[in-house]
């Protein structure tokens, strides 16, 4: 019985992220538009521009390969299953021990090495240019994240989201500069690999400027609409995880009845909402970099991150 | 048990006559590889069916007189032994294949089956004899082998620089043996265990030197690039996936079983070589535009990787901390297996590349995947697992390695305080760049549009091959997901080198690996997988059910510009191109000089970038124009004249009468 | 004197020297020296089994058996090798029927002289045959009258005699040292009294005596810096000369050092000649390895590599102890088959190709693959690369001295290993690569070369114990 | 008796060590020659009383060597070869005399101390001979080391021959001298000879330098 439940919540968490990715990629997009004197699609342009995709046949270049057909789907799953692994509402999801933080990063990163191969499947030179940009900037975003998890696993004793979440929110850490420092980079990390400004800008279509788009410039139709809908997740799985690390308030426990899960939701949709419109305001209020300053921006990250470690490591003797 | 295993070896010996005796015929190979795979196989199911069996161990009137050769089959033992055969095993298969197209058969035949007997006998040895002589039995076959095709590019310079640094690593563990032994010449393992050897410092360093000269330790990896794609493909494979473990082995041998208690400083000397070794290897790697060279970069990379691992259990064990020394340990071993898995199978890809289209270049190769997708299939499984993505094995061990720095805070030792979160750092970032390498691997190789008529006309490889390379690639995924099991087998090996054992893994519900416990961290890698096909498959039909799945073919979008040339597609170089520039300039020294030719002119624009290998130039160079001066300087006395001579005799006369005269 | 096994082995050379030097006929001469050298070979095996008792001019123990057996067996295969070897000199004329019959007689004076200095039981005599002997090289070196042959015979010749004397005065010395204890004449210049009595003797005029007996034997061992006749004489005499020079004339010298060695040893108070021999061995080691670099001529190259090892085995010698001493017997055994065998090699690829020079060689495994992988072969184990015996002493020579004397055991790796690095980088461009030279089939017996090269592969795996124990002994004997 | 046998012994002994140091102040062959003949003289009557003190007749053999050959036969043979060679009146040395005669006294000290502080017990007389003979080796080796001229080496190398004859007589009853000097007189025979045979080349080592490398093979 209980595992019935748990089971049912664990699937209500995976239809929950479904659902509401493509909704805080429409919240981001109107906000700015909001803060441009503009007018802006509305909220739910996003489902519209989904479902036209995925209504629209697929016009695949002459010499793409089975594995540029297969990618859009493999991406989509793990990106997914890294999305539906974060504690939204709930701590202690039946799965969440399949895979702690460092696992959903590596999904995330797998995502990520297919796309970059699909980049280079066409053969055309705006492929490359995005896979190969995208890789270098993955080079230096995924050791930083790295250095995150560990500052949050040593606070938290634990890798894994739901044992971090509930120990941080039983608030017994204090205060913690690693901690601050963690947040920081993260957020760089978090729009670095989100390819939004100023690392890379999700409207271009300026071939030489873009990165993420230049990758997946030769995708259409369905194929088009399972990356797009995989970003948007990648977003609110960012969004989401900073929300469970560093504002996990509101999370229902493990063994809690349906007024707290309502309470959690409640909360999540919150988050979700104050993390859309900080996004935007902080990309409408900055200038996007050029490529090669993005590792300096990174590096940035990377350090923050190493340095919360240490202090971490040389406090533990004190 | 031992026995049996001697047996084999010896059997595997015994194909080398037989070899030599059928010379150019053709069928030959297929005897060769069929006795070798049958006999590795016996060796890999003995090496399992001794896993868990006590230490079995035999004594031959060989070796040094008043000695024998001692020989000794333990968990330790036996995991390599399975790690080495299995890897032998999938290279003989590969090579029933593969071997027709070899071009030299005579001077590889009879040298391989020899190769695999010495590194199951390196594995097997008991006492220091026997342990050099079959290390450099090994290092001897491999080196015929490399120069198997010595008229082909620099192979000959290849083979010399391979010989003379396996000499200098034997050499230094002649000295490590001399210093274990003591002055009683104790030569058996078990009197070296027995004994409490002193200089502690230059044991280590002395083995490290030994055993990372032959599993690649930067600065000593410089052989390894040249020497491992020099060799045919089916032995690169051996090479790069099973000898360096042997070396591994080596290493452990020495630091975790015969030289005692580890001092504490022991561990930031390893952990220190291993991050430094990671992140060079992968950033070489980045740089080839060689297939086979890339992938030995690659070995390099990961042999820092298994390191690090090494360097955490010996920290923890010289704090006492047995249960997280366990742990890195384990780490560390099971890389050694997964590595030698994805490393067979990259290689084995690269050799049916290359006999498909007689190209290791990638810039000469590209679309491959549409000549030959089951090769292309297998080959994207083995960059998936080295570059660590789940639900393959390659993640787990990373994984493992991940958990073990953190468990590294209790450490109380400041250095290690300092070095291990760096090192944490280090080996994330070789992750991430080994996925861009990857990525650019399997992307110019296989990907886009073929780049040479040769590209064009290549076709799949034949079955042999693809048996091989399959089996290697479900090896991965199988591991991947269920790495309890793995992760046991090595539990009584861990037990005997560090006095602990993990946790038994396979008893977990769901099969998810718990390293410590659950609440602090698990991985479970078949529900990934699950998942993962599941929402896959769910989100495939669900579209192609309910909305279109309709498709057109159309020509890629040129950006108004159109041209056919493949010539214009990404190459290997300019993939690599952003990182070089964020690393190489510090790294390598890297330059790049644009010439554009004035508007108007028709020569074409030209990009030279121009690599230095700062540690060949700083630590080799330098080595060898010494030797070549002393030598020059010396070489006069070959031209003196006999009353010269005279006077040479004469002084050595006078000199020692002076030496007696001031004797007290 | 009866006729018993150690006065034949003298005797057969010397008879069969006469008989060949009357005979005509080279090929008839050449079987037959091959007979005379198989049948000194089984007279002397049969040493092993009954040995006579010590005479005041001959007697055989546990030590020079050794270097009998050895010597006889070498001589006996190089025989072989000669024949078939000499044949082809013939063929081109580089050697005529008559001066055949001289190097024929030549060589069975030679064994006539080592077999006489590794059994005389009488430091003057011992000194006589080494002299004898000298003299017979020196004129085979010079035997093919080339303006080179003649230089390096001379350049010999000198070096030599100034060794000889040299040696003599050690003798004369050792002698007033014997004198008061042992009593005026003869007895005073056997060894077996000797010995006996080397308690007693003066020291400081054994340490004079000793100095001059290690610089005059060392002429002839090759020791750096008194090496400067050997790679000449080995690289312009006829190629069973070369081997015979490297496989045992210069372990007879070693043989004589030895000796003294251990009439040093059993004196107390007389200094250590472990040092001086370690320190000359260590020079010579390291000397000869730089030297390996610059060669371009293939026999001498090798040459240079028996300096190599002879600085080796001295090393071994000097530093003492059972282990050691047992590499020592180990090492030169192992040395003088591995380094005979390969001059069998050398001398059919000179033949084949025509030249010594090794620019003009190359390809070998190529073109003659049994030549080829032969002289693989036995680079591989003179570089010390197991499974082979050399590797055996050098791990026995380096693991005992470097817990006794670290950085010495050090030099000697780095030794080994500059060698090891110059020999493969000759090794390279004459047995692989594009072939050069001509490509003519050789008329080579392969027996000999291979033979060694087997001994010496069954000796790095597996030694009798019997064999063992006899050299446990030996290496006892030499303290 | 005792006394005066020693002290005609040590006068021997002493004037051989002089009269090499004649021969290393010499600077014209022909000169040089006639020193050696001196050397050898001398020589044969040292042996000659030694073998009248020690009663050992067999060495009046030795001493008739020396004089035959070695006072008589050499030196004539070699008068004949260098005025045939034409190089008589060459002046052939490497240092010049002072410093050879500087390192000469240096070498007869070194011997002097080696000698005398080795053989305490010895008898004096055997010990004198032994100081004497090993100053005569040296010189020998000396001359050889710094004469050009293979005829002056040839004759440096009788005189160290001649340090061996003295000492092996001063050692008393040993036996096998008289083969010795034999054996050394037919070396020194085959040097003779040798420059005889060679005669192109009248010293040791000028040969012309393109045969030197096509004979080393090794330089380029």
């Amino acid at each position: 019985m209980a595992l019935i439940l748990d089971l049912a919540v664990q699937g209500a968490q995976m239809l929950l992220v479904l659902l509401l990715a493509p909704l805080l990629t429409g919240l981001v997009r109107k906000v700015k538009a909001h803060l441009l004197r503009r007018q802006g699609p509305p909220l739910i342009q996003p489902y519209r521009d989904l479902i036209r995709l995925m209504r629209k046949e697929v016009v695949l270049a002459e010499n793409a390969s089975w594995l540029f057909r297969i990618i859009p789907y493999l991406v989509f799953a793990a990106t997914w299953v890294a999305a539906s692994l974060v504690p939204t509402f709930r701590t202690g999801l039946l799965f969440s021990w399949s895979a702690d933080l460092i696992a959903i990063i590596a999904l995330l990163g797998s995502a990520r090495f297919y796309l970059a191969l699909a980049g280079l499947d066409v053969g055309t030179s705006f492929g490359g240019i995005g896979s190969s940009r995208e890789v270098m900037i993955a080079s230096l975003a995924e050791p930083a994240m790295v250095m995150i998890v560990f500052t949050l696993a040593l606070v938290a004793g634990s890798t894994q989201l739901s044992t971090m979440a509930s120990f941080l929110i039983s608030g017994e850490v204090g205060l913690r500069v690693s901690l601050g420092l963690a947040l920081i980079a993260l957020i760089i990390v978090a729009i670095a690999e989100n390819a939004r400004i100023p690392v890379d800008n999700p409207a271009t279509h300026l071939e030489l400027t873009m990165v993420h788009e230049a990758m997946v410039l030769e995708y259409s139709g369905r194929h088009l609409a399972l990356i797009d809908l995989a970003a948007s997740l990648k977003l609110l799985l960012y969004v989401s995880l900073i929300a469970c690390l560093f504002a996990p308030w509101g999370m229902a426990a493990p063994d809690t009845g349906a007024a707290w899960l309502a309470i959690g939701i409640a909360a999540y949709l919150g988050k979700l909402a104050l993390g859309g419109v900080l996004l935007a305001l902080f990309e409408t209020s900055i200038a996007k970099m050029r490529v090669f300053r993005v590792p300096e921006f990174l590096g940035a990250a990377l350090m923050l991150g190493l340095l919360a470690t240490l202090l971490l490591f040389v406090s533990r003797s004190l | 048990m031992v026995l049996a295993a001697l047996t084999f070896a010896a059997a595997l010996l015994a194909i080398v006559p037989v070899a030599i005796a059928a010379g150019r015929w053709s069928r030959a190979r297929v005897v060769v590889y069929g006795a070798s795979l049958v006999a590795s196989l016996a060796l890999v199911l003995i090496a399992l069916a001794s896993l868990f069996a006590p230490p079995s161990t035999a004594q031959l009137p060989l070796g040094l007189p008043w000695l024998g050769s001692h020989f000794r089959l333990d968990a330790l033992a036996a995991f390599f032994l399975a790690v080495v055969n299995l890897g032998g095993a999938a290279a003989s298969l590969y090579a029933i294949g593969f071997g027709r197209h070899e071009t030299a058969p005579s001077r590889v035949l009879p040298f391989y089956p020899a190769f695999l007997a010495g590194m199951s006998l390196v594995v097997l040895a008991d006492d220091a004899f026997s342990f050099l002589v079959s290390w450099e039995f090994m290092s001897l076959t491999s080196w015929a082998l490399v120069m198997a095709h010595h008229r082909e590019g620099d192979n000959m310079r290849a083979g010399y620089i391979y010989l003379v640094m396996a000499s200098a690593g034997t050499a230094a563990l002649i000295l490590t043996f001399g210093l274990l032994a003591g002055l009683d010449g104790g030569y058996t393992f078990a009197q070296m265990r027995a004994g409490h050897p002193e200089f502690a410092a230059a044991i280590l360093i002395l083995a490290l030197v030994g055993a990372g000269s032959k599993a690649g330790l930067v600065p000593l990896h410089v052989w390894l690039p040249l020497a491992h794609p020099a060799a045919p493909s089916h032995v690169s494979a051996l090479m790069s996936g099973v000898m360096t473990k042997v070396a591994v082995y080596g290493f452990v041998r020495i630091a975790f079983d015969l030289a005692g208690e580890p001092a504490w400083w022991w561990s930031i000397v390893v952990l220190a070589l291993g991050g430094i070794t990671a992140v060079m290897g992968v950033l070489y790697a980045l740089m080839q535009h060689d297939l086979k060279r890339l992938l030995a970069y690659h070995t390099v990379e990961n042999i820092g990787i298994i390191f690090i691992g090494l360097g955490l259990a010996l920290a923890f064990k010289a704090h006492n901390m047995p249960l997280a020394a366990a742990l890195a340990l384990t780490a560390g071993l099971l890389h050694v297996f997964n590595h030698s898995v994805f490393k067979s199978l990259l290689f084995f890809g690269a050799g049916a590349v290359l006999n498909a289209t007689g190209e290791r270049d990638m810039e000469h190769l590209g679309g491959l995947i549409h000549r030959m997708p089951q090769t292309a299939f297998v080959f994207l499984v083995g960059c998936a697992a080295i570059s660590a993505l789940p639900p393959l094995n390659g993640f787990v061990s990373e994984w493992l390695t991940f958990q073990a720095i953190l468990l590294s805070p209790q450490l109380p030792s400041w250095g290690l305080k300092l070095i291990v979160p760096a090192v944490g750092a280090l080996l994330a970032l070789s992750a991430a760049l080994a996925a861009a390498c990857f990525v650019k691997a399997f992307g110019v190789t296989f990907l886009g549009r073929p780049r040479t008529p040769a590209a064009e006309r290549a076709s799949e490889t034949d079955r042999f091959s693809l048996a091989a390379m399959g089996f290697l690639a479900a090896l991965c995924l199988v591991a991947g997901i269920v790495p309890g099991i793995f992760m046991d087998a090595l539990a009584p090996a861990v037990e005997s080198l560090v006095g602990q054992r993990l946790p038994a893994q396979t008893g977990v519900q769901w099969l998810s690996i718990v390293p410590i416990a659950e609440s602090r961290s698990s991985y479970n890698g078949l529900l990934v997988f699950l998942f993962m096909i599941i929402s896959g498959t769910l989100a495939a039909t669900a579209i192609h059910r309910f909305a279109s799945d309709r498709l057109r073919r159309a020509p890629p979008w040129d950006c108004g510009y159109p041209d056919a040339s493949p010539a214009t597609q990404y190459t290997a170089d300019s993939f690599a191109q952003p990182i070089r520039r964020v690393f190489g300039t510090v790294v390598f020294r890297a330059r790049e000089h644009v010439e554009m030719p004035p508007p108007g002119d028709t020569r074409p624009a030209r990009l030279k970038v121009e690599l230095r290998d700062l540690v060949w130039d700083t630590l080799y160079a330098p080595l060898a124009t010494g030797v070549g001066a002393a030598a020059d300087r010396l070489n006069h006395m070959q031209f003196l004249t006999i009353r010269q001579f005279l006077s040479l005799v004469f002084a050595a006369l006078v000199i020692l009468l002076l030496v007696l005269a001031i004797w007290p | 004197m009866s006729l018993d096994a150690v006065t034949a082995i003298l005797l057969i050379p010397a008879f069969a020297a006469a008989l060949m030097a009357a005979l005509p006929g080279y090929r008839a001469t050449a079987r037959f020296n091959v007979l005379a050298a198989l049948a000194t070979f089984l007279v002397a095996l049969s040493l092993l089994f009954v040995r006579p008792q010590p005479g005041p001019y001959l007697h055989v123990d546990d030590l020079n058996n050794v270097f009998i057996v050895l010597t006889t067996f070498v001589g006996f295969t190089t025989s072989v090798f000669s024949a078939s070897y000499i044949d082809h000199e013939l063929e081109i004329g580089r050697l005529t029927p008559t001066f055949l019959r001289f190097y024929h007689a030549m060589y069975q004076i030679l064994m006539f002289a080592m077999n006489l200095a590794l059994v005389a039981n009488n430091i003057g005599v011992m000194w006589v045959a080494i002299e004898l002997a000298t003299l017979t090289t020196v004129l085979m070196v010079g035997i093919y009258r080339t303006h080179e042959a003649l230089e390096a015979a001379w350049k010999y010749f000198i070096l030599g005699s100034v060794g000889i004397a040299l040696a003599l005065f050690g003798t004369i010395l050792i002698y007033m040292a014997a004198r008061p204890s042992v009593g005026e004449g003869l007895d005073a210049m056997v060894w077996t009294t000797l010995i006996e009595h080397a308690a007693a003797f003066d020291p400081a005029l054994l340490n004079v005596a000793f100095v001059f007996l290690l610089l005059g034997y060392g002429t002839k061992v090759g020791l750096a810096p008194l090496h400067a006749w050997l790679p000449d004489a080995h690289a312009e005499g006829p190629t069973p000369i070369s081997a015979v020079l490297s496989g045992l004339l210069l372990n007879v010298a070693l043989y004589a050092l030895l000796r003294f060695k251990m009439l040093l040893a059993a004196n107390p108070q007389a200094l250590a000649p472990g040092p001086l021999m370690v320190t000359m061995g260590l020079i010579s080691a390291l000397f000869a390895a730089f030297m390996l670099y610059r060669r371009r001529d293939i026999k001498r190259m090798f040459a240079y590599s028996s300096i190599e090892h002879m600085g080796i085995i001295t090393f071994a010698f000097g530093m003492g102890g059972p282990l050691a001493n047992f590499a020592g017997l180990l090492h030169m055994t192992m040395h003088s088959l591995t380094k005979s065998a390969i001059f069998f090699a050398v001398g059919h690829i000179a033949q084949v190709k025509g030249t010594q020079r090794i620019a003009d060689m190359g390809g070998l495994t190529e073109t003659h693959p049994v030549l080829g992988w032969g002289l693989v072969l036995g680079v591989v184990a003179i570089a010390g690369l197991p499974p082979l015996g050399i590797f055996m002493s050098e791990f026995l020579v380096v693991t005992s001295t470097f817990t006794r004397a670290p950085w010495l055991a050090i030099l000697l790796v780095l030794a080994i290993l500059i060698g090891l690095a110059g020999l493969f980088l000759r090794l390279n461009t004459i047995a692989f690569g594009e072939p050069r030279g001509p490509t003519a089939e050789a008329k080579a017996s392969y027996v000999p070369m291979f033979a060694h090269l087997a001994l010496v592969f069954v000796a790095g795996i597996y030694m009798p114990p019997a064999l063992v124990t006899w050299f446990q002994n030996v290496a006892k004997l030499l303290g | 008796m005792r006394g005066l046998s020693f002290d005609i012994a040590h006068m021997l002994a002493g004037s051989l060590v002089l009269i090499s140091f004649l021969q290393l102040y010499q600077d014209r062959l022909s000169a040089l020659l006639n020193v050696f003949a001196i050397h050898a003289f001398m020589l044969t009557l040292s042996v000659a009383w030694q073998a009248y003190v020690q009663a050992a007749p067999h060495l009046y053999v030795t001493a008739a060597i020396a004089l035959v050959f070695k006072a008589i036969v050499i030196p004539v043979a070699l008068h004949r070869i260098i005025v045939r060679l034409g190089i008589h009146r060459e002046i052939e040395k490497v240092v010049g005399v002072g410093t050879a005669m500087l390192i000469g006294m240096g070498l007869v000290a070194l011997s002097m101390v080696v000698m005398l502080r080795v053989t305490a017990g010895a008898d004096p007389l055997a010990r004198e001979d032994l100081a004497f003979a090993l100053s005569v080796v040296l010189l020998g080796l000396l001359m050889m080391v710094t004469r050009r001229n293979a005829v002056g080496q040839v004759v440096g190398f009788m005189s160290l021959e001649n340090g061996l004859v003295l000492a092996a007589t001063g050692a008393k009853g040993m036996p096998l001298v008289v083969e010795i000097s034999v054996a050394f007189s037919i070396l020194i025979a085959f040097i003779v000879i040798g420059i005889f045979l060679f005669r192109i080349r009248e010293r040791f080592d000028t040969v012309d330098l393109q045969a030197l490398d096509r004979f080393r093979g090794e330089r380029r």
